[in-house]
């Protein structure tokens, strides 16, 4: 029975991240005033991942050869992982564990050390490079990120995702934890390298991707896992802060629309977002972002855990 | 025995340029921070100066991209000056090519600095100019109607008239909008303040000309300091800015093309009618009677240039773009030597890059205005 | 197959915990390696607490084992912190000739 | 039936990356202790510890091996040897086997009075846990957060490494640039 | 606007000051002032012309080498130099024999490098003093020195893909002007 599940969950996602595709294409070449086909456009990524796949593989010299075909395997299973765990509906989840919310923080922090290990199995030193670069750019951000999901955790009181998004009946969790919802964002924006939080691609090869060296069926897996990567952002933004399939207000009318139109709907806002800040801003340097990251996000989620704490003692014990 | 060696990293990148030429850059690189930076060119070099010594000057003339500097010193040797009418063509043409080229470094700046895209809506610009100088002068590129003497041929009916509307009524806007896009932009500025300073002393130094020079504020500019054709009659602006960095030398161009919006307006005006003959028999001495006796068949015909040798230098859009002509008296040019601005300005990056993080290189080079073509003849 | 008592989780952990200890003696020249299977010994100790404390059904085997997870993460690092800054200094790891504070 | 499936499952890919750890050169070493925790946290799921298997997880597998991966990287150490002569992992070996030995014999002679069998999956571990951790050991967990918090200072005071005029940037000083600083200047006559 | 036409008082002024000594002799053509200068005194003569009040050339605007094929001192090094605060330029021309190293002016002016690099490279006039004197230009496995008038337009060899050997080879061949 869960592998039925399983396989209908991949074909989702691969449609989802097909279409995902073909829309960020067609909005950027929009924004730069250029058109692409409307039709073909969208079998463009399938023709594409055909092609890749007959590539030819080339593996490095070194010892790391068994790791440089393994790994985008385990970097592309630590994201879609997660995805077991996110309610679209009501009922309609994988594995709804009580602990869902740890488990994505733990998938989270899997798929950025998958990251340095994938820098450093192909063996060259602009890969390792980038590599190292975009971890230190993840971890800065990280950390108050993942503040941010325990306030989260403690205004809805349990870890259950399906029980968070139930908590967020009457108000969604982006009004009163706004500042943690920008922090998530960002965060969001960080991991699916969406400018301005990005390692900015300075044209020479001197810090590119760490997944250069990855030639067809490896680049496959880790260019598929970017765009499932931006589809499980998305998601997660929108059960933790976005009140995953509840409707905005109690209005019959909104009732009318089944829920997971409404998670569908909140996830493509978020997509779009990410989308359009691809072509709306320069990078910020290097530096100035890991700064950004330590010095200014983690202090204030950490405030804001406390603050969020001290409410709830108060709210719930009456006493101050 | 583990032997364990801590040693900067040396990179080896392939760096492009605006104009799409390459030169290789090695890095000595401590984890983000630059120590020390190498260029090697050499990649473009086709030996422009070994060809111009072959062919006559009519062919020598239409090598070169920016024929400007040579067809002065050229004249200089003959002694001929061209018509009111072709100067001020002349000058319209060069102007619109100043236009064109800062365009492509202010985009490319934006480039570096992580979006591109302004760099579309600047091609889309440079589409139109491309087109201006296709009409005027046949090639899309550089206004290649330049001849010594004057101008191939004057230019067609109405494309004085369409050139003013385009660029008030587009073009500025344009300009308008990329200044409220970028300019005022926090993470633009965050790219670009105080990276790639070069003090006015180090920009003399280093032999920096052009906007790079009055960027970091040096007063010096060749066609109000030694003016050619009919800039001295034409009054524009320079603009100088105060720190010399990568923002400065952004702000200096965005404003360069300003006024050279108001220089072509002013030229519209102030154009004769007069029949632009190109060589203008009272001008010219006794000696160079062999010359003149063109004055009645076409132009593009072998002509002798007197023994000597003569350096002229125009204020090309990336700096000073200087010709050297020593003649012998036949119909080819004894030695040409090019001087390109883009040749002293990339030898100054490593000083330029020192201490700066990676990022930074392409915002430095960019706005360096470096065209690897130019570097390396 | 039997179910899976306590016995076959202590058994495991004494198993990683001497291949732990037998790690430290065998790398005894690689700095490194000796971190590796001083934290490979650190988590067998931590399995063999949990599954103490899940067979008796009582926490307080769980909260030791936050515990222990806590000063393993905080020795290491600050292990391996000095163990950058030696090689820095020294430009070599060798084990042998970190003899400075011998006196 | 699976269960014990799963166990001896995660059981021997533990023994053998925790094996692996010791006998393969510097990176792969660390590679297979990410594997040995992986496994380890599945082993604790197992038992019903969900907290502790994701706090293992997002502690070591996420941010300490990655911390672990820098060392041989970042420094390229050149490993010259891979095993230490016979000799001496030959005498680690029978340490450890005799260590192995003298466990397993305690285990031998103590029978197991205690039932096996019990209900392992506690309700919601984490809010078990919870509740103990922040009422009976709320000190311990503060001197907790002090040992941590000690060896963040530590180590980067050890790691303060400036030197090499690097230019930095203010970034308010950046800010406050703005595209009225260039002056439009005539060249009049000689002056400069 | 200071027309160049001052050159000619700038011309009256080499001979009054220190400059007569070093300069063997100067003429103004075309509104362009050249000194000739020999190769020992070349150094001298920039260092005077970029400190002296009246003359303060700042910027060394470029390095050229001329090869005049049938006279004695066989190739010519112009130093073109630029002065911004009294906008006015120079010429100082030393004459060099094949084969004879002259001092480098990278001690005064240290754009030169790059300059002397690429004479160097086109003509084989070395300059001694300068940090780093190797080819700048043409690429390595390239051992002729192009702009020379007796080098042919064509170059010496050609290269073409070999049958036998697989391999790119190169076979000299006449050149042809």
């Amino acid at each position: 029975m869960i592998i039925s599940e399983i396989i209908i969950l991949l074909s989702a996602l691969f449609a989802a991240s097909v279409l995902l595709i073909y829309v960020e294409r067609k909005l950027i070449a929009a924004v730069r005033l250029k058109k692409i086909a409307r039709v073909y456009g969208l079998m463009q990524p399938i023709a594409d991942a055909f092609k890749l796949f007959f590539n030819e593989t080339i593996l490095p010299r070194g010892k790391t050869q068994v790791a440089f075909m393994l790994l985008p395997v385990l970097f592309f299973t630590s994201i879609v992982a997660c995805w077991a765990v996110i309610p679209v509906d009501e009922g309609v989840v994988l594995a709804d564990i009580n602990a869902g919310a740890l488990f994505l923080v733990a998938m989270f922090f899997l798929s950025i050390c998958l990251i340095v290990v994938i820098g450093w199995a192909s063996d060259s030193k602009y890969a390792m490079f980038g590599a190292l670069h975009s971890v230190a750019m993840m971890v800065a951000y990280e950390l108050s990120a993942m503040l941010a999901i325990v306030c989260v955790l403690i205004s809805s009181g349990s870890m259950r995702l399906s029980d968070i998004v139930n908590a967020q009946a009457e108000m969604w969790y982006c009004l009163p934890h706004f500042p943690m919802f920008v922090v998530f964002f960002i965060y969001a924006l960080v991991r699916t390298n969406c400018p301005p939080f990005r390692m900015s691609e300075s044209g020479n090869i001197s810090d590119g991707e760490y997944s250069i060296e990855y030639t067809s069926v490896g680049y496959i897996f880790i260019a598929f896992a970017r765009y499932v990567n931006m589809l499980l952002m998305s998601a997660v933004i929108t059960v933790f802060f976005l009140g995953g399939w509840l409707p905005p207000f109690e209005v019959e009318l909104f009732l009318l629309i089944p829920s997971v139109i409404w998670f569908g709907l909140k996830m493509s806002l978020c997509l779009l977002i990410f989308i359009f800040t691809k072509t709306a801003f320069p990078i910020y340097r290097y530096d100035n972002l890991v700064q950004f990251g330590w010095k200014m996000f983690l202090p204030f989620s950490l405030v804001w855990v406390i603050a969020a704490a001290g409410y709830t003692l108060v709210s719930a014990t009456g006493k101050f | 025995m583990v032997r364990a060696v801590l040693k900067n990293s040396t990179l080896n990148t392939m760096q492009q340029t605006a104009g799409g030429g390459f030169f290789r850059l090695v890095l000595e690189v401590d984890g983000e921070n630059i120590l020390k930076a190498t260029p090697h060119i050499g990649f473009s070099h086709f030996g422009i100066e070994k060809l111009i010594e072959n062919k006559s000057y009519i062919n020598a003339v239409s090598l070169l991209n920016q024929e400007y500097a040579l067809v002065l010193a050229i004249e200089k040797l003959l002694k001929i000056k061209p018509s009111k009418r072709a100067a001020y063509i002349r000058v319209l043409l060069a102007e619109l090519s100043r236009i064109m080229s800062h365009l492509q470094t202010v985009v490319s700046i934006a480039e570096g600095a992580g979006n591109s895209t302004p760099s579309y809506y600047g091609a889309a610009v440079q589409e139109k100019i491309m087109e201006f100088l296709e009409l005027a002068g046949g090639s899309r590129l550089h206004a290649n109607c330049l001849r010594v003497g004057g101008v191939y041929n004057d230019l067609s009916y109405g494309l004085m008239e369409d050139i003013v509307k385009w660029l008030k009524k587009d073009f500025l806007c344009f300009l308008d909008n990329i200044d409220e896009k970028l300019t005022e932009d926090r993470i633009f500025k965050q790219r670009t303040v105080g990276i790639g300073t070069v003090s006015s002393e180090n920009a003399i130094e280093w032999g920096f000309s052009g906007a790079n020079l009055r960027a970091s504020g040096s007063l010096w500019d060749l066609r109000k300091a030694q003016p050619y054709d009919v800039y001295d009659e034409l009054d524009f602006e320079i603009p100088i800015g105060k720190y010399g960095d990568c923002y400065s030398r952004y702000l200096v161009r965005m404003a360069e093309m300003r006024q050279s919006v108001n220089i072509i307006l002013q030229i519209i005006e102030k154009i004769p009618e007069d029949f632009m003959i190109i060589l203008d028999d009272t001008v010219a001495t006794d000696n160079e009677k062999t010359v003149l006796s063109h004055s009645s068949k076409n132009i593009d015909e072998d002509y002798n240039v007197p023994a000597g040798q003569c350096y002229e230098s125009t204020e090309a859009p990336s700096g000073e773009f200087g010709a050297y002509l020593v003649s012998d008296g036949s119909n080819r040019a004894y030695r040409c030597k090019i001087r390109t601005p883009s040749f002293a300005h990339l030898q100054a990056v490593p000083h330029v890059l020192k201490g700066n993080k990676i990022e930074d290189i392409n915002t430095i080079i960019s706005s360096l205005g470096i065209e690897a073509g130019e570097v390396d003849r | 197959m039997l179910s899976i008592g306590l016995n076959h989780y202590l058994l495991l952990s004494a198993f990683l915990f001497a291949t732990g200890a037998c790690g430290v003696f065998i790398n005894h020249k690689n700095i490194t390696a000796m971190l590796l299977s001083v934290e490979l010994m650190l988590v067998s100790v931590s399995l063999n607490l949990v599954a103490f404390s899940c067979f008796h059904n009582d926490l307080t085997g769980q909260v030791f084992a936050v515990f222990i997870l806590v000063a393993a993460v905080a020795e290491a690092v600050v292990g391996i912190a000095v163990f950058i800054i030696y090689f820095l200094n020294h430009k070599s790891i060798e084990a042998e000739n970190m003899s400075g504070l011998k006196g | 039936m699976n269960e014990a499936l799963v166990f001896y499952v995660l059981a021997t890919f533990s023994i053998i990356s925790a094996v692996m750890v010791v006998f393969s050169c510097a990176v792969n070493s660390v590679l297979f202790l990410i594997m040995v925790f992986i496994s380890v946290s599945g082993l604790f799921l197992l038992l019903g510890a969900e907290f502790l298997a994701m706090m293992l997880l997002i502690i070591y597998a996420g941010a300490f091996a990655v911390l672990l991966l820098m060392l041989p990287l970042m420094l390229n150490i050149k490993e010259t040897y891979q095993h230490t002569a016979v000799k001496c992992s030959a005498f680690g070996v029978t340490v450890g086997l005799l260590l192995f030995s003298c466990l397993a014999f305690v285990l031998k002679v103590k029978p197991q009075r205690l039932e096996n069998d019990v209900s392992l999956a506690v309700a919601n571990n984490v809010k078990a846990l919870g509740e103990v951790l922040y009422t009976d050991y709320a000190y311990l967990f503060q001197l907790c957060g002090m040992v941590l918090f000690v060896a963040i200072v530590g180590v980067i005071m050890l790691m303060i490494r400036n030197g090499m005029e690097i230019k930095e940037h203010k970034i308010a000083g950046q800010i406050i640039r703005s595209a009225d600083e260039i002056e439009l200047k005539q060249l009049t006559d000689g002056e400069k | 606007m200071i027309d160049k036409g001052n050159i000619n008082e700038l011309a009256e002024l080499v001979p009054i000051t220190s400059l007569r000594n070093l300069v063997s002799d100067f003429k103004v053509t075309k509104g362009e002032l050249f000194l000739n200068v020999k190769a020992d005194s070349l150094v001298k003569t920039i260092t005077f012309l970029k400190d002296d009040v009246n003359f303060q050339f700042e910027q060394l605007i470029d390095i050229c080498g001329v090869d005049y094929l049938n006279r004695e001192p066989r190739f010519d090094v112009v130093y073109h130099l630029l002065s911004i605060s009294l906008n006015q330029r120079i010429c100082v021309v030393v004459q060099v024999a094949d084969k004879t190293p002259i001092p480098s002016a990278v001690s005064v002016y240290e754009t030169a490098e790059w300059y002397e690099r690429e004479v160097w490279d086109m003509y084989g006039i070395s300059f001694f003093g300068n940090p780093d004197m190797c080819k700048i230009l043409t690429e390595s496995s390239f051992n002729d020195y192009p702009l020379r008038k007796d080098y042919p337009l064509n170059g010496s060899v050609k290269w073409s893909y070999d049958e036998k050997e697989q391999r790119l080879t190169a076979k000299s061949v006449d050149g042809i002007i």
